[in-house]
């Protein structure tokens, strides 16, 4: 192919295309759990996050991406997590989080279970 | 005397398939422990830890003693089947020398005795001795049988639901002493002897059936009781019933000081199959008695796990409150096993993570007293208010690891699995502490509480629970709280009570301020709140359900205001109590000056 | 197509466009990359159409571009408008049609402000007055160029040539219509058809036989964005948004994109051979690109004027193909032949073009 | 008491006002515009959020306001009033002692937001739409087939300044919730997105039923305003939105889109209002004299509003207020 150096490129859509996103991991997570689906992003988890509050962690954002079937970076974000629990304390609408947030890296990461 | 009969050959396949199997189970097993565990047995070995072993061998394995504290119509069904079969076994030994004086008699001459037995005079001693020991069986195999029927009746509201091969071995075995019953009362009915139980039986059978009926009668039921031995043997090491041997060594290893520890290990093998799925660990279980799920417990768990089929779902549905663990007649350490078991699920070892943890303090103040809230208690700004007061109060100069926010202890993340992240944020925390040059490390969370005392390397700095600390401020005068009329009562919080062996210290501290009623289940065997962090499984629901029973237990009390030592017992049992509920370092910041 | 049949929203968004003289703002964009279509909108409206229309040398760019890309300020803005309507006013015209959407967007935006701000009006005139000594009157009407080609659409395919029918199939040709952003989406009733479904480009190509493609991107900017494109760090965001439409608009098969716009029509042509050049992909069949048309000269080859004499030999993607189907007839040889039958010289070929894919450029040279 | 009100209009408020009237003695006279009673609940499937069958509150309505005699003129406009003499379109007049006014409102036209498309593209609905097609019992895309993936976009026509609708609703966000169930049940493989700007659960159990939807259905919220629909090659519906929860843009194609329009003012409010002397809110519907000690009442003695003359509602509260504005009419026909 013919090799010209513009100077830039082509940027990449910053918009999320549920219709290229796969869904299939999103949808065994909501299947395996369904409350996560409740999530009413009143941000409460990421307010209250113990590594939120020391780097950009963004709970509420990071599984909200993932419904969509945004995957990329999630699980290394994730990773953020110290699973200290605190969400699970403070959320209104009952999801069990530390479980959400296993859940996530357990599709996400490693996919020896 | 030849002590061989076709019929024998069932017993001694199986009784050679049996040994092999154990002797190469325990063999590679104890080949693959780690060097350091050898080196401890070989240590131990010469000291007098080995006739302990004996002792509690005896005691446990046999006795089934720790059975008997549970029930004693339990303990004596385990019992009469385990000493009772010992017994008949020793005592079978004894009256072959007896008999016929210290030669060699092959295993089936000794096991069939009274098969081959019947050209020698008979010594009515031994027959009646080993009648009375045969009936001692039999009421065990009764009660066995009565307890498939009926478990309540023997103490357990819930019993172990069994494998195929389980139910293989527990048919064979529940048939073996009947059928020894049959076989020798028919031998004896042709030959004469026995006793009141084989004797009579045999007397009757000769009166009710022909000569040949009767012969066939004998080889058909010398033939069922040797196929059941058979059988049972085969299966044996491959069902729960491997528990009745590996319990051996495993009392040997423990004695020793070998453990399990949060990566499997080969020591894991003796203990889970150590495990006889006696069932019970299901009834203290509040998964089962609150939420009714019956499909996770220890008993099951470790039979999942020794058959390899170990689903995520089972290994994290567990408070990992430690109420199993406190009764387990084999003294099994569930909760390392089950976090073992999630590492091996979970555990993932990256560098890269937690690499914002780099350089990074956010701790205030200073002192030689340091205070680790935890994230937790970040959550109950009352109990931090509360030790601040006390703090002043004691006139203690404190340095605030984690007021402004801080790094997690670790715990959560170990008893998740992940056991290599958590090293991470404990050698973070580990290193601040040290920076800070404390001496006293305080905090008011029994999960960090727990986590510094077992995994963290703070050598030179004593680590406390705050009901410790408060109790020597009370103790030494420094702080004087005011004694009034309140009635508490006090809820201990798992990793505090039965995680750390903390019964003590707060209830002193709860007697200083008022009076104290206990709970009906308090101590050991206090109730778990519920929202233990070892849970990841259970929904909110769940939660607050576990949360309702237990707080309508301390409301039962009376009391006037419930008391515990943890930021999430506190949180859980607030959510269903209606009583107030209050962390200890409160209702004493309300009483001193 | 569906969408085309069904649209008769465009009927509530209708405008007063004046019937005759007309005072001409020229594009600064089309002046040099489109001269043959403003000369065509003059020769079509005084030969074809008989009207008279004035191209004043004197008046100057409106500053739009200055204005989007955060330089020019408003107050100058409008001093440089007012001025162009003093043109207007002292050539005794009324009329004011531009040729640019961007300045039609100034122009409707200006007039806007100083109706609903009249003390704007007020220092405009003081600005101007001082600056200039010259007074003016607002236009009695304010129309896009584009909106004259639609006024007279019907007039025009009375006198058509030829007409936007594959002349092969006899089946009518797929037209992309593309709307400059600043026609009607910061004024919704500046135009025709309004801002969501605009009927001014797709009036024309209804009327002149073709067929209107609605695409999911359709309303989509063709991504110049001014700055977007002026600073090259912000580039290939520009390229982004044409990469998106062409994108969307490709399974549909155009024969033609027209656009009413001069940003628009020269970005979603050149922005086919940076593509072709970046990642390889062409567009159109064979992969010779989907030529892309002003409407002057849709109309000028309805009309039957010479493609070479419309200026499109400028474009980057060859028409050749489009006036094959149309049924046009051209002399290639005569393509990069000039005014007076001098050779002005042949860009190198170009992927966009189906030329050899190994081909090595340097654009620098 | 041989008194004579009018109810101007038939719906579930008009009906419930005039069972009350006559209930304490005074004889009401319904005036309906359409050819028969019922309002806007003849078009609805089945109420939120318990799923009653809207033919069950208003089969029993309508019989009893047979079973009681009420005086029912259908197919009658009111062209003016005053609280002593209604003026029908055809000229007649009608006097009477007091006036309850229960003209209810206007769905919002959908195609008003074009940039969505109704009656453009073959499969964008409306939520009326959809409540037809339950009733009918067969919802299908255009073409008869299966919706794979469906869309509902909530606050259409409400909430909005660029169609001068700046209230909000109040029941389309609920509708919203009741309509991605039911579409859910009908077609179980389907993916289900709800598209909202706030989430408003006002009601009694529509909280409860808005999280059985997200954690029993698996109905997706996404919240973000859909920002415009094109059509696709193949007959879908591709939409935009900005997810505001995550600050990304957001697209898909749908195969089916739903607007779930609003309710706004009648149009004929105003000249009923400045024929009768009441006062509009700026949202166009009719104030009411008092919010809290008088909002069944209306700025002019003797006239009453009853419904969602006055403001959206629901059909409990409007059959309530429909009560009410009867009792008011009562205790004004004893005063004066």
């Amino acid at each position: 192919m013919a090799t010209i150096n513009f100077g830039y490129t082509i940027s990449k859509p910053r918009a999320i295309d549920m219709d290229r996103n796969n869904l299939r991991k999103s949808d065994e997570i909501l299947r395996e759990m369904p409350e996560l689906q409740a999530c009413i992003g009143c941000g409460s988890c990421t307010a209250v996050c113990t590594a939120g509050n020391l780097t950009s962690f963004n709970f509420r954002r990071v599984h909200t991406l993932i419904r969509r079937g945004e995957y990329q970076g999630a699980y290394e974000e994730m990773n953020k997590c110290m699973l200290c629990g605190k969400c699970r304390l403070v959320c209104p609408r009952g999801i069990n989080t530390r479980g959400v947030a296993m859940l996530i890296k357990r599709k996400l990461g490693d996919n020896r279970s | 005397m030849t002590f061989f009969a076709p019929f024998c050959l069932p017993f001694i396949i199986g009784a050679a398939v049996m040994f092999t199997v154990l002797l190469v189970k325990w063999g590679v097993w104890l080949y693959r422990l780690p060097r350091t565990d050898k080196m401890t047995i070989l240590r131990g070995i010469p000291t007098r830890r080995t006739p302990q072993a004996v002792g509690e061998v005896v005691g446990e394995a046999l006795l089934h003693r720790s059975i008997f504290r549970v029930d004693p119509l339990l303990g004596y069904m385990h019992m009469s089947l385990a000493f009772g079969w010992f017994l008949l076994i020793a005592v079978g030994w004894i009256e072959t020398v007896a008999y016929l004086g210290l030669r060699y008699v092959p295993l089936q001459g000794h096991v069939f005795f009274k098969y081959f037995a019947t050209g020698l005079e008979h010594k009515p001693v031994f027959d009646f001795v080993m009648d009375l020991l045969l009936l001692f069986v039999l009421s065990g195999v009764a009660l066995a049988w009565f307890k498939r029927l009926r478990s309540r009746a023997l103490g357990l509201r819930r019993t172990t639901k069994h494998v195929l091969g389980d139910r293989v071995a527990l048919s064979a075995l529940w048939f073996i002493f009947p059928a020894r019953l049959v076989a020798e009362s028919a031998t004896c009915g042709l030959y004469g002897g026995g006793s009141f139980l084989t004797g009579s039986l045999g007397g009757w059978f000769s009166a009710h059936l022909s000569v040949p009926g009767l012969m066939n009668l004998e080889t058909a039921a010398w033939w069922f009781y040797s196929s059941c031995l058979g059988i049972f043997f085969v299966a044996m090491p491959f069902s729960r019933y491997m528990h009745i041997f590996t319990e051996i060594p495993l009392v040997f290893l423990r004695r020793y000081g070998v453990r399990s520890g949060e990566k499997a290990s080969s020591m894991d093998q003796f203990q889970t199959q150590a495990c006889s799925r006696c069932g019970i660990c299901i009834d203290p279980c509040q998964l089962q008695s609150v939420l009714h799920i019956d499909t996770v417990q220890s008993v099951y768990f470790l039979r999942d796990r020794r058959y390899g089929m170990l689903r995520p779902e089972t290994a994290d549905n567990c408070l990992m409150c430690g109420r199993c663990a406190e009764r387990c007649p084999v003294h099994i350490d569930l909760n390392t096993l089950r976090l073992n078991s999630r590492d091996a699920l979970r555990n993932l070892p990256d560098e890269r993570r937690y690499e914002y943890l780099r350089g990074l303090d956010r701790s205030s103040g200073s002192g030689k007293v340091g205070y680790f809230a935890g994230c937790m208690t970040l959550l109950t700004p009352r109990t931090l208010a509360a030790m601040e007061r006390i703090f002043e109060a004691a006139g203690d100069a404190v340095w605030w690891a984690d007021r402004e926010g801080g790094v997690c202890c670790g715990r959560p993340l170990k008893l998740s699995g992940e056991t290599d992240a958590a090293r991470k944020m404990m050698r973070y925390n580990t290193d601040l502490f040290r920076k800070h040059g404390i001496t006293t490390l305080v905090t008011s969370c029994p999960i960090c509480l727990k986590v510094f005392r077992e995994d963290y390397d703070l050598e030179g700095i004593e680590v406390l629970h705050h009901s410790e600390y408060i109790l020597r401020l009370i103790r030494a005068g420094r702080l004087l709280p005011k004694h009034d009329a309140t009635r508490f009562t006090y809820h201990d919080p798992c990793e505090l009570g039965r995680g750390s062996g903390i019964y003590d210290e707060p209830r002193a501290v709860i007697e200083a301020l008022g009076e104290l009623v206990e709970p009906s289940e308090t101590r050991e065997n206090a109730p778990c709140c519920g929202s233990s962090v070892a849970n990841t499984a259970i929904d909110d629901g769940a939660q607050l359900q576990i949360a309702r029973a237990v707080a309508a237990e301390l409301e039962a009390t009376g009391a006037e205001v419930i008391v515990t030592a943890c930021p999430l017992c506190k949180k859980a049992i607030g959510r269903g109590a209606q009583q107030p509920v209050c962390d200890l370092s409160e209702v004493v910041a309300q009483r001193i000056g | 197509m569906m969408a085309t049949m069904k649209r008769k929203s465009w009927s509530e968004y209708q405008k007063q466009i004046a019937d005759d003289r007309y005072y001409y703002a020229r594009s600064c964009i089309r002046q040099n990359f489109f001269p043959g279509s403003e000369k065509a909108f003059i020769d079509i409206l005084r030969g074809d159409l008989g009207r008279d229309l004035l191209d004043d040398p004197k008046h100057s760019s409106c500053t739009g571009i200055g204005y989007h890309s955060d330089i020019v300020p408003l107050e100058t803005i409008m001093t440089v408008v007012a001025r162009q309507f003093a043109m207007m006013t002292e050539a005794g015209y009324e009329n004011f049609v531009s040729s640019c959407i961007t300045s039609f967007g100034v122009y409707t935006e200006v007039l806007a402000t100083w109706h609903e701000f009249p003390e704007t009006e007020e220092r405009t005139r003081e600005y101007l007055f001082k600056a200039t000594g010259r007074e003016f009157r607002k236009p009695a009407s304010l129309a896009h160029t584009s909106d004259v080609m639609f006024h007279f659409r019907e007039e025009i395919a009375r006198k058509a040539r030829h007409r936007l029918v594959n002349v092969q199939t006899g089946e009518p040709l797929r037209v992309v219509e593309h709307i400059g952003c600043h026609y009607a989406k910061i004024f919704p009733k500046s135009g025709i058809g309004g801002c969501e479904f605009p009927y001014v480009l797709a009036g024309m190509v209804e009327s002149w036989g073709g067929e209107c493609v609605d695409y999911p991107e359709r309303r989509h900017c063709c991504g110049f964005g001014f700055r977007n494109y002026l600073v090259q760090a912000n580039r290939g965001y520009s390229i982004a948004n044409s990469h998106k439409k062409l994108e969307s608009m490709a399974p549909y098969k155009p024969d033609f994109i027209v656009a009413n716009c001069p940003g628009c029509a020269m970005f979603l042509d050149k922005w086919q051979y940076a593509i072709a050049e970046m990642e390889g992909t062409t567009y159109g069949e064979n992969g010779r690109g989907i030529p892309v048309l002003t409407y002057e000269e849709m109309a000028g080859l309805v009309l039957g004027y010479d493609p070479w004499a419309l200026g499109m030999q400028m474009h980057q993607v060859d028409v050749e193909p489009l006036l094959d189907k149309m049924g046009i007839e051209y002399d290639p040889a005569a393509k990069y032949l000039g005014r007076n039958g001098k050779y002005i010289g042949k860009p190198a070929s170009a992927v966009v073009n189906a030329c050899p894919p190994d081909a090595i450029y340097d654009i620098r040279e | 008491m041989n008194k004579r009100v009018i109810v101007i209009g038939g719906g579930a408020a008009g009906m419930q006002a005039a069972l009350r009237l006559k209930e304490s003695g005074v004889e009401p006279t319904i005036v309906e515009r359409e050819a028969e009673t019922g309002g806007k609940l003849r078009d609805w499937y089945v109420l939120f959020p318990s799923f009653t069958p809207a033919a069950d509150v208003l089969g029993e309505l309508r019989r009893r306001v047979a079973e009681r005699h009420i005086e029912v003129m259908t197919s009658t406009g009111v062209k003016s009033f005053t609280s002593r003499e209604v003026t029908l379109d055809d000229g007649r007049r009608l006097a009477c002692d007091a006036v309850v006014l229960a003209t209810g409102f206007t769905l919002f036209d959908a195609s008003l937001k074009e940039e969505y498309g109704y009656g453009l593209y073959d499969n964008v609905f409306t939520s009326a739409d959809i409540e037809r097609m339950l009733s009918r019992g067969r919802v299908a895309k255009a073409d008869g087939s299966r919706p794979r993936r469906i869309a509902l976009l909530h606050c259409v026509g409400s909430r909005d300044e660029k169609v001068c609708q700046q209230h909000c609703s109040r029941v389309c966000c609920i509708t919203g919730v009741k309509q991605a169930m039911e579409l859910k049940k009908l077609f179980p493989e389907a993916d289900v997105f709800n598209f909202y700007m706030d989430i408003r659960m006002f009601g009694p159990g529509y909280e409860e039923m808005y999280r059985e939807a997200q954690q029993k259905y698996n109905i997706h919220f996404v919240r973000g305003r859909i920002s415009e629909a094109s059509p696709t090659i193949d007959g879908r519906v591709q939409i935009k939105a900005e997810d505001t929860l995550t600050g990304r843009p957001l697209r898909m194609s749908v195969d089916m889109l739903v607007l779930l329009v609003g309710m706004r003012a009648n149009d004929d409010n105003a000249a009923l209002a400045e024929g009768a002397g009441l006062r509009r809110a700026p949202s166009g519907f009719i104030a009411p004299r008092n919010l809290f000690l008088g909002n069944v009442e209306s700025d002019a003695a003797g006239i009453f509003l009853a419904g969602t003359v006055s403001a959206p509602k629901n059909i409990g509260e409007t059959l309530n207020e429909a009560t009410a504005a009867a009792d008011a009419a009562v205790e004004y026909l004893k005063r004066s």
